[in-house]
């Protein structure tokens, strides 16, 4: 193959990313502390640069360095709101960051490889790539999980992502051998190309063999049941804002991850994986759902939700056609955009010293700030899948692709159990509206007026998106082409 | 003569160890980390023979890449190892459980 | 059985017996060093194979870096193996179990008899280096550079989360000894002479 | 020629506008506002209804049938409010609004001295519009419409003194019981319309005819006529109104409302609303001999064995509320016979000799200070002398007193109950006849007690320190001053009504019964009841009367009263102890209120409870509701205990994911 | 067939926009109380338009307003209303006005939030009956819940927290499963359009499904037996609005919802299970009758008695499948129909009037306990009188609204089976029992307490709401014709499709 510029330009967003990264690296080793803003709105800068990259990315050549990056829509829209919403992190978590000695420039650094390799993930044409976007991405997020060096549940919760992160790589990666194996390519098309044979090839068993360890390992990143241990102890040991970048973007990637994998590569192999998406729904469903009821901490309980969440993703990941990726890959969108606004709160309630994570930090909010407890309640609400929040509309769509695709059970338990999930959505709202404050002052807020404003609109934008999502959606349906 | 086989069951048992030994193991974390260096072991003895026996060389290229990402990990997994046992005091599995539930 | 076959048997028991070490000693330290074994064993099949740039490359990254990094951390952690043992032999059934059902299904799955072909007689036509060589700076010329970022991130990880300015240590920086000016050391201060009559009135 | 709209307008609200004004701008226009108003509007409703009588019987007017407005129309079904006006209405215009009219006067005094003076004719005039609404109403729905409306106006009536317990114990039962007759009436109303498909009387009445062969599935497999179904469907609406038995239970505690009321509504016209609507039902009901079987005996029940519980009554406007009912019997009776015409004279003739009773009854009950036990009464004559004369002529006029107005009806209603064939007949005859007897013997008690023999009371002369206006704080038998005769606006309507109850069944008998007064307004097909014998005028029919065998029962009773109440009271105990069983039973009316409180009240309030605890809480919302909630917390609780916090458990997981999964592919691919 | 003005929209979002200025102006109690009656009177200004424009004798929707919405989908925004929407619009913005009037001092403490939130709930309320997209009449109906959620939790009784939780789960747990339904149609059709619906060949096993479906969803909310539990509690625990709001019209949503979805799109499967609903109308009738005889709290009562009450609707709705197909009696189909919609508005009038009636004690006295009370009429005449005749029209008494329904329902149900009007004639029984019983026991008597005793009677504003709500009554109960005219045409329509057979 030859090298040439066009594969440089199709990859200009990264490529400018990286090269952000490597002057904000360079700049921040001669910021003095007290100069840590610059960091701060240049690595917004930086992302909100690639974004406008990708946006304008028309080139019609949609694969570059012999197939191992695919451009495609898909990987513009998840891209897009990748960096979208790890600017919003940064935005959301500078006050936070700021009250706790952590606002230093690493944390913006590793945000942005961590950005980086969810680029190449969600782009990857290549297994190699989609191992190393995903190494990329998820070693940054180790030592984010670590980065406050002298909290016990930080550590705890890095050790702990950390071993059974590898675990899953390592399980990916057996399963990439056998597909290797099986294939004799480690590039996708060509993947999909073999695994279309379906039986007629000699090696399906061994290529389903594969495709049960790469399962386990989208899985694991996603957070679904069985492979979601790990998720409660790092949401809820992580500092906040850290939790925040966990929680939203690397879903988005998650999707990205397993659209690559399943649709780009194993296509043809959809009735072997459906059916293990389909467990590991009903089990994200489940787990998720019923033991967020017992949580106190808003965290872990945020944590539980996602694995729920991840349940109904899966489900319209399941469905294996273009609508149902379409319904995840808007779901994972969705759900990226609730998550930040409900961390944001938590974020803007929290002082030097007074993390707001436990649920009972939230009493009386209604009476102390009413607007940001609005904004709380539209983000619990939309994460509960009340119309006419954006979070019901990911859900009907999930919905009707698993209706779609014949999967009545399914979709009947995936609302029986967000009912009981319901709950404990409520009961957040129930804190912050009927019960009494503890102390009855006015919430003090933070001076930083970018992120009251930015939280403001996220959570307005819950309320808006439920009634005019529509060009979402149909950019969705258009990267996917749908008909 | 050696057949392919020879070589995956290999790695299968090797992967079996690695896994048997991340949750049989209550000791401390760096042996958890240790199985998973054999579990990485394994994947590339697949890979390596896949390649090998396919004539295809991309297997021996992700092999490289395997390698570099597992040194890269390796430093990070000590890094958080030493913030931890500097928090604790400890790097027993069977302590770190503050959280759960 | 050809010789090939025996060595790799002899290889593969070598292996197999030192990855149960590893994961069953008590001492970490000891299972560290077996670790090597396993590597050292691990790159003698992959010659087998012809794979020499990786067997190389794995002793020399992995025993060479990765794990005196392993051994330095046990050290400098200094951990009693003592009390980490209890809980082990409960499991140990259950675990065993487990491993095996696994081995089971994955064997079982794999398929060995599809796979008992041979090796082709030779790949590439070169060395293995300069194959797998060619590869690496052509076509897997953009995962190496992505490679490269993440070796980046864990030296940025690394240092962030291990390097610590201590408050209350002394150290010097020289580049300050360097630029100090002399109005920097000694303040000249000027004061109004004062007399003792005047303050008695 | 055709009677004039406007009139029937008037007639039917101007008694409404007056209850509008009166209750609504009470503090306004203040007592004399309250009471010119509402006398005012009923009286032009009286003299109207006189018109309106006139014009039918002497003036040639036809049949008024007209819709005021659709009340609704859906699809093919409409309903309508309007009027039709036909002898059998005008005569119950003119009774009501007579009667009315006169209770209007007598209320002025009294409830001189009550608080709720504005609001009482504000009630009654309402009544007096609902009242009419019913009877001028050409359909089935404004038949309900009047028929539940009157009920509401008793309802307050009665609870009218909402102070007193008893009074709204007595007003809801009296609203419960008559609920459980309009349960049946809307029932036989719904099957009206099912099998006619309108509610149009002159519509159902003209195709009556069709319902015959006609059949209704109750209960599995036995089909039913369906005329007897609408019928007694119907009839149960009667019995409730007009305090039939087993329904009556309601009508003696009525009797805590004002007595002006008792005289109104629970004597003169809304208990007989019932009779009025079978009579004007007739065509239906003359389909259905099993209907009118039951009509029959119903009847007969009502008028013998409610007149008995009459003779153990101590309080005066009870003892007159069981001779209502046992008058309302007879009419009944002979409803059930088809002497549908006999039924609605002796509706008439009642209304004025009850209203007259009771009007009585109450100013005696003005001048013993609202003192009701007639055993504190007696020897009232000289005090009282025009109340005396008139419930005289009250009495003679119940008892059937040959040439009083009672006689004419009454006796009509027996010799068409001796005429009859139907199936019962037998047994209510003898109720009839025993009934005469039970008449005379309480009414006389009645009168005795009250009027005659010793005074059993005692007048606290000079003891002004209680305040004299307080009644009901004193001992029983005490007053505060002696009994005087009550005022002319008491007396006035008491004159006013003890005319008509002497001459007016005289006057009427003949064209009433023997005429043709009701022409179309009352069908009998099946040639039963009145018309079998030559009608030689009603002097004629007079003298023959007192050779009948129910002018001598009634001397009988009369006989009995005199001689135990009058001659010789000590006798009077003297017989309750012999007949202690007796006596008790009567005592005891039978103990239809035990059962029913113990049975309905309790036994609803039993099961509601049941229900509501067992069902509603302890099923639905303690095991299914929150049941569910607690099941799911508590496997929550459970499961979160799967989240140990040991990194080996979490990788432990993981791979028993892993096998599971190989195990499922190793299963799809083994099959 | 669009409209020239879009006044359906105006009529949804005005109180919604409305709600959005009471919160941001309404920093002063008594702005935002000036602020939000001025909304809700503009809004119900607003819909008398809809009243006077709509021509009753087509019986089509009309006012259509039709958009897309999310074209990927085909959801669309239609809008459109037909005289069974019109009732229940006007009647939202007729009760919405009264509410805000009612709470004026009742409610204290966040008082633009609590306006608010019955703004926003109107214009939800609203885009409920007016939608013609399924989606939208979805989105509509599931909006009500986080509002109401609020006005029950934030402003409720002690056990408020249990109480709107319980309303919370339940309602949803019953429209989740429409949304499957509804999904499950949009697939088959590749349309939201309700028409699109209604004109689908269905098979019977999948009409079965659809059929349950659309009973969790509607049942609950209307609700039915035994899934009525929430009522209770919620009515308890609400303030005086939420109360009135939830009964006159949150619980007139299920209702409607039977005839807009059942009758249309599942026509068979609602033949076959006629005599399912027809028990559990019944039932509603009679054990909830019972239930209600014995509560110790009156707005429980009142709650129980609205269960039963709304008996008589879904009794009403259901017994024309059995009406037209069974017995071929067209008009009596048509009369239940017809009654059910009366019965609907009526009860609209009628429990409003009745919880407003607690309410106005309840703010004197802060007691809903009927054995707190006794006598009443003697220190606030003017107030028994209005509560007696709501009392009265509760138990059906003819000259009020409450009987015109109940009678046109007993009247059709009779075609179906003399049985069956039996157990619905049962309601005179019964339900004068339960409402008499309470009149007798907090209405009548002596005073009962000292705080019997200080009360004082209603003011103007509490005369001004009791007084519509008792206008009301009485005009539909003395002349019910242009009610059901405006919406004969309508339930002609829809009741002359379900002969019409879809398998």
């Amino acid at each position: 193959m030859n090298f040439n510029l066009h594969d440089l330009v199709l990859l200009l967003p990264e490529s400018f990313l990286l090269g952000a990264i490597c002057a904000i690296l360079f700049i921040d080793l001669f910021l003095k502390p007290a100069q840590r803003h610059i960091t701060h709105w240049l690595a917004i800068a930086a992302l909100l640069g690639t974004l406008g990259l990708v946006l304008i990315d028309h080139d019609p050549a949609r694969t570059a360095f012999g197939g191992m990056i695919v451009h495609d829509g898909v990987a513009a829209v998840l891209q897009v709101f990748i960096l979208g919403v790890t600017a919003l992190v940064f935005v959301y978590a500078r006050s936070y960051l700021r009250d706790r000695n952590l606002y230093i420039g690493e944390f913006y650094l590793l945000c942005l490889f961590a950005a980086l390799g969810m680029m190449l993930l969600v782009a990857a044409g290549n297994l190699v790539i989609v191992y190393l976007g995903l190494e990329l991405f998820t070693l940054s997020s180790y030592a984010l999980v670590a980065m406050n060096r002298d909290s016990g549940l930080s550590s705890e919760a890095a050790i702990k992502y950390f071993v059974l992160g590898a675990l899953a790589s390592g399980l990916l990666l057996y399963g990439m051998s056998m597909i290797y194996g099986a294939t004799g390519s480690l590039d996708l098309s060509r993947i999909h190309t073999v695994a279309a044979l379906g039986l007629g090839n000699p090696h399906f068993v061994l290529l389903a063999f594969g495709v049960v360890f790469l399962v386990v390992g989208i899985g694991f990143k996603f957070g679904a049941a069985p492979f979601h241990m790990w998720l409660p102890d790092v949401y809820e040991g992580s500092p906040t804002a850290v939790t925040m970048f966990i929680a939203s973007a690397p879903k988005i990637a998650a999707f990205g991850m397993a659209y690559r994998l399943l649709e780009g590569g194993l296509a043809g192999m959809q009735p072997h994986w459906r059916e293990m998406l389909a467990v590991l729904a009903v089990l994200s469903l489940g787990i998720g759902n019923v033991v967020a009821i017992a949580q106190t901490n808003l965290k872990r309980m945020l944590a539980y939700s996602t694995i729920s969440h991840v349940g109904f993703l899966l489900l319209g990941l399941a469905n294996g056609t273009p609508s149902g990726y379409a319904a995840a890959m808007f779901y994972a969108i969705a759900y990226a955009i609730m998550t930040t606004a409900a961390f944001g709160v938590m974020l803007l309630l929290a002082r030097a010293g007074f993390e707001a994570e436990e649920i009972d930090d939230f009493k009386g909010l209604n009476q102390r700030n009413p607007w940001y407890a609005f904004v709380m309640l539209l983000a619990m609400a939309s994460l509960a899948g009340i119309p006419p929040l954006f979070g019901f509309f990911a859900k009907l769509l999930v919905l009707k692709a698993a209706l779609d695709a014949g999967m009545l059970w399914l979709a009947i338990v995936a609302i029986v159990f967000a009912i009981i999930g319901l709950f404990y959505y409520l009961r957040v709202i129930k804190v912050m509206y009927f019960d009494a404050a503890v102390d009855n002052t006015a919430l003090a807020l933070p001076a930083d007026v970018t992120f009251r404003w930015l939280l403001s609109l996220n959570g307005i934008a819950l309320l808006v998106l439920g009634v005019f999502w529509g060009p979402l959606i149909a950019w969705c349906y258009r990267a996917l082409a749908v008909q | 003569m050696i057949t392919l086989s020879h070589y995956i069951v290999l790695g299968a048992i090797l992967f079996c160890i690695s896994v048997a030994g991340i949750f049989i193991n209550r000791k401390n974390v760096i042996v958890l980390l240790m199985a998973i260096e054999l579990m990485l072991l394994a994947v590339n003895t697949n890979f390596v023979a896949f390649s090998r026996f396919l004539g295809d060389v991309s297997g021996q290229v992700f092999v490289f890449f395997i390698l570099t990402v597992a040194a890269a990990e390796s430093a990070i997994g000590l890094a958080i190892l030493v913030v931890l046992f500097r928090n604790r005091a400890t790097i027993n599995v069977a302590e770190i459980d503050s959280m759960k539930g | 059985m050809s010789f090939e076959l025996i060595l790799f048997y002899l290889f593969a028991t070598v292996l197999v017996l030192a990855a149960l070490a590893v994961i069953s000693v008590k001492n970490s330290v000891h299972a560290a060093l077996f670790l090597v074994l396993t590597f050292f064993t691990s790159a003698a099949l992959w010659l087998l194979l012809q794979a020499e740039f990786l067997a190389i490359a794995l002793v020399l990254v992995y025993v060479g870096a990765v794990m005196v990094l392993f051994l330095f951390v046990v050290m400098m952690l200094d951990i009693k193996s003592e009390p980490l043992r209890e809980g082990f032999i409960r499991y140990l059934p259950v675990g065993i179990i487990v491993a095996l059902a696994m081995l089971a299904e994955m064997i079982g799955l794999i398929g060995v008899r599809t796979m008992a072909i041979t090796a082709p007689a030779d790949p590439g036509g070169a060395s293995n280096t300069a194959w797998l060589g060619n590869a690496l700076f052509s076509q897997f010329l953009l995962p190496f550079e992505i490679a490269a970022v993440i070796l980046t991130v864990a030296l940025v990880a690394a240092i962030m989360l291990t390097l610590r300015r201590r408050v209350g240590t002394r150290h010097q920086n020289p580049a300050e000894q360097v630029a100090v000016k002399a109005s920097d050391r000694v303040r000249i201060v000027k004061m109004t002479s004062v007399t003792k009559g005047a303050s008695a009135p | 020629m055709s009677l004039n709209s406007t009139i029937l307008l008037i007639i039917a609200f101007a008694p409404l506008a007056g209850a509008i004004i009166a209750g609504f701008f009470r503090n306004q226009i203040g007592r004399v506002g309250a009471h010119t108003v509402t006398i005012a509007g009923v009286a032009a409703s009286c003299v109207l209804s006189f018109y309106v009588l006139y014009q039918l019987v002497w003036g040639g007017a036809e049949t008024y049938n007209q819709n005021l407005y659709t009340w609704f129309q859906v699809g093919a079904f409409d309903t309508h409010v309007g009027f039709l006006i036909d002898r059998l209405t005008a005569m119950m215009m003119v009774v009501v609004t007579f009667v009315s009219l006169m209770v209007h006067v007598y209320t002025i005094g009294y409830m001189a001295d009550d608080d709720g003076y504005q609001r009482f004719f504000s009630y009654i005039a309402l009544f007096t519009f609902s009242m009419l609404m019913l009877v001028m109403s050409n359909n089935f729905l404004q038949l309900f419409f009047g028929w539940e409306a009157v009920g509401l106006v008793s309802y307050l009536l009665i609870g009218f003194w909402f102070k007193r317990p008893t009074a709204i114990f007595a007003n809801l039962k009296a609203f419960m019981v008559n609920r459980v007759g309009d349960f049946g009436f809307l029932l036989g109303i719904a099957a009206v319309l099912y099998f006619f498909h309108t509610l149009d009387y002159a519509a159902v009445f003209s195709h009556a005819d069709t319902l015959q062969g006609k059949t209704l599935e109750i209960l599995g497999g036995s089909a039913w006529s369906a005329a007897t179904v609408i019928c007694i469907c119907l009839f149960i609406g009667a019995m409730g109104k007009s305090a039939q038995v087993p329904l009556h239970v309601w009508l003696p505690d009525s009797m805590e409302g004002p007595t002006p009321i008792s005289a109104l509504i629970h004597a003169a016209t809304m208990v007989t609303a019932g009779i009025f609507m079978v009579a004007r039902m007739s065509p239906l009901f003359d389909l259905s001999e099993t209907a009118l079987s039951f009509v029959l005996v119903i009847g007969a029940t009502t008028a013998f064995f409610t007149g008995l519980i009459g003779i153990v009554q101590n309080d005066i406007k009870r003892v007159v509320a069981y001779s209502t009912l046992s008058q309302l019997g007879y009419m009944t009776v002979a409803l059930g016979v088809s002497a549908y015409s006999a039924a609605i004279f002796h509706l008439m003739t009642h209304a004025f000799f009850k209203a007259l009773l009771f009007l009585g009854a109450g100013s005696v009950i003005i001048a013993m200070h609202h003192e009701q036990d007639m055993r504190h009464m007696g020897g009232l004559r000289k005090y009282m002398p025009i109340t005396y004369i008139t419930m005289w002529i009250g009495t003679l006029a119940l008892t059937g007193m040959p040439g009083f107005a009672g006689f004419f009806s009454k006796d009509a209603i027996i010799d068409a109950v001796g005429e009859s064939h139907r199936w019962g007949s037998g047994y209510a005859y003898q109720c009839v006849l025993f009934g005469v007897f039970v008449t005379a013997l309480y009414s006389f008690r009645l009168l005795y007690l009250t009027f005659h023999g010793e005074e059993r009371f005692v007048v606290e002369h000079g003891d002004h320190g209680h305040g004299h206006d307080d009644h009901g704080h004193h001992e029983p038998g005490h007053l505060a001053h002696a009994p005087q005769e009550s005022p002319l606006v008491v007396t006035l309507p008491l004159i006013a009504l003890a005319i008509p109850s002497v001459i007016i069944g005289a006057l009427t008998v003949g064209a009433v019964l023997h005429g043709d007064y009701f022409g179309s307004a009352i069908h009998v097909a099946s040639g039963e009841g009145e018309g079998a014998h030559a009608f030689a005028g009603w002097f004629a029919t007079m003298i023959a009367g007192f050779a009948g065998a129910p002018f001598w029962f009634a001397f009988a009773g009369f006989a009995v009263a005199t001689y135990v109440y009058l001659l010789n009271p000590a006798l009077a105990d003297r017989v309750q102890n012999a007949l202690r069983p007796l006596w008790t039973v009567l005592d005891n009316k039978y103990w239809f209120d035990p059962i029913y409180q113990a049975v309905f009240a309790r036994g609803s309030v039993l099961l509601g409870r049941g229900l509501w605890k067992g069902g509603d809480v302890g099923v639905i919302d303690n095991v299914l509701v929150d049941g569910s909630a607690d099941t799911i917390g508590r496997i929550a609780n459970s499961v979160r205990r799967l989240q140990t916090g040991f990194l080996y458990h979490y990788a432990f997981a993981m791979i028993l994911g892993l096998v599971v999964l190989l195990a499922g592919l190793w299963w799809v691919v083994r099959v | 067939m669009q409209s020239a003005f879009p006044l359906l929209t105006l009529l949804i979002w005005l109180p919604i926009a409305g709600a959005a200025v009471v919160l941001l102006f309404g920093e002063r109690a008594n702005t935002a109380r000036w602020l939000a009656l001025a909304i809700a009177v503009v809004t119900l200004v607003a819909s008398v338009p809809l009243l006077t424009g709509y021509d009753a004798g087509a019986g089509t929707m009309q006012f259509v307003e039709n958009t897309v919405w999310i074209g990927a989908i085909h959801a669309n925004y239609h809008l459109g209303v037909d005289g069974i929407s019109v009732a229940l619009i006007v009647l939202t913005t007729f009760v919405t006005v009264l509410v805000i009037l009612g709470a004026w001092e009742a409610v204290q403490t966040r008082v633009s939030q609590y306006l608010a939130a019955f703004l926003v709930l109107e214009g939800v309320m609203i885009g409920v009956f007016a939608a013609m997209d399924a989606l939208l009449f979805y989105v509509f109906f599931e909006g009500m819940l986080i509002p109401m959620f609020i006005i029950i939790g934030v402003w409720g009784g002690p056990r408020r927290v249990y109480a709107t939780m319980k309303f919370f789960l339940y309602t949803f747990f019953g429209s989740i499963f429409m949304l499957i339904a509804l999904i499950y149609l949009y697939l088959q059709t590749n349309s939201w359009e309700l028409s699109q619906f209604a004109a689908l060949p269905i098979g019977a096993t999948a009409q079965g499904w659809l059929f349950f479906a659309f009973l969790a969803g509607f049942a609950i909310k209307v609700p039915m037996w035994p899934v009525h539990t929430w009522l209770p509690d919620a009515h308890v625990e609400a303030p005086t609005g939420g109360s009135v709001i939830l009964a006159a019209i949150m619980l007139k949503i299920g209702g409607y919802g039977f005839l807009r979805f059942s009758l249309p799109i599942v026509p068979d499967a609602c033949q076959q299970f006629t005599w399912l609903i027809v028990v559990l109308s019944l039932i509603a009738v009679i054990y909830v009758g019972f239930v209600a005889l014995v509560q110790e709290d009156m707005k429980k009562l009142i709650a129980y008695s609205s269960v039963s009450h709304m008996g008589f609707v879904t009794l009403g709705i259901f017994i024309s499948l059995a009406l037209m197909r069974v017995s071929g009696d067209k008009d009596a189909a048509y009369l239940g129909v017809s009654g059910a919609m009366v019965q609907m508005v009526s009860h609209g009038f009628i429990s409003g009037a009745m919880f407003s009636c607690v309410g106005v004690l309840y703010d004197r006295t802060h007691s809903r306990m009927i054995k707190d009370y006794g006598g009443v009429v003697n220190t606030m005449p003017w107030f028994a009188a209005l509560w007696v005749l709501f009392s009265m029209a509760n138990c059906g008494l003819p000259g009020t609204s409450g009987f015109v329904g109940e009678f046109m329902v007993i009247l059709a149900s009779f075609a179906m089976s003399p049985w069956v009007a039996a157990g619905a004639a049962f309601t005179l029984i019964i339900g004068a029992a339960y409402t008499l019983w309470l009149v007798k026991r907090v209405i009548f008597g002596d005073v009962a307490n000292k705080h019997v005793a200080e009360l004082a009677d209603i003011d103007v504003r509490e005369a001004l709401v009791l007084g519509a709500f008792a206008a009301a009554t009485l005009l539909v109960g003395i002349w019910p014709a242009p009610l059901t005219h405006l919406m004969d045409a309508s339930v002609r329509h829809i009741v002359d499709q379900l002969l019409v057979t879809k398998l």
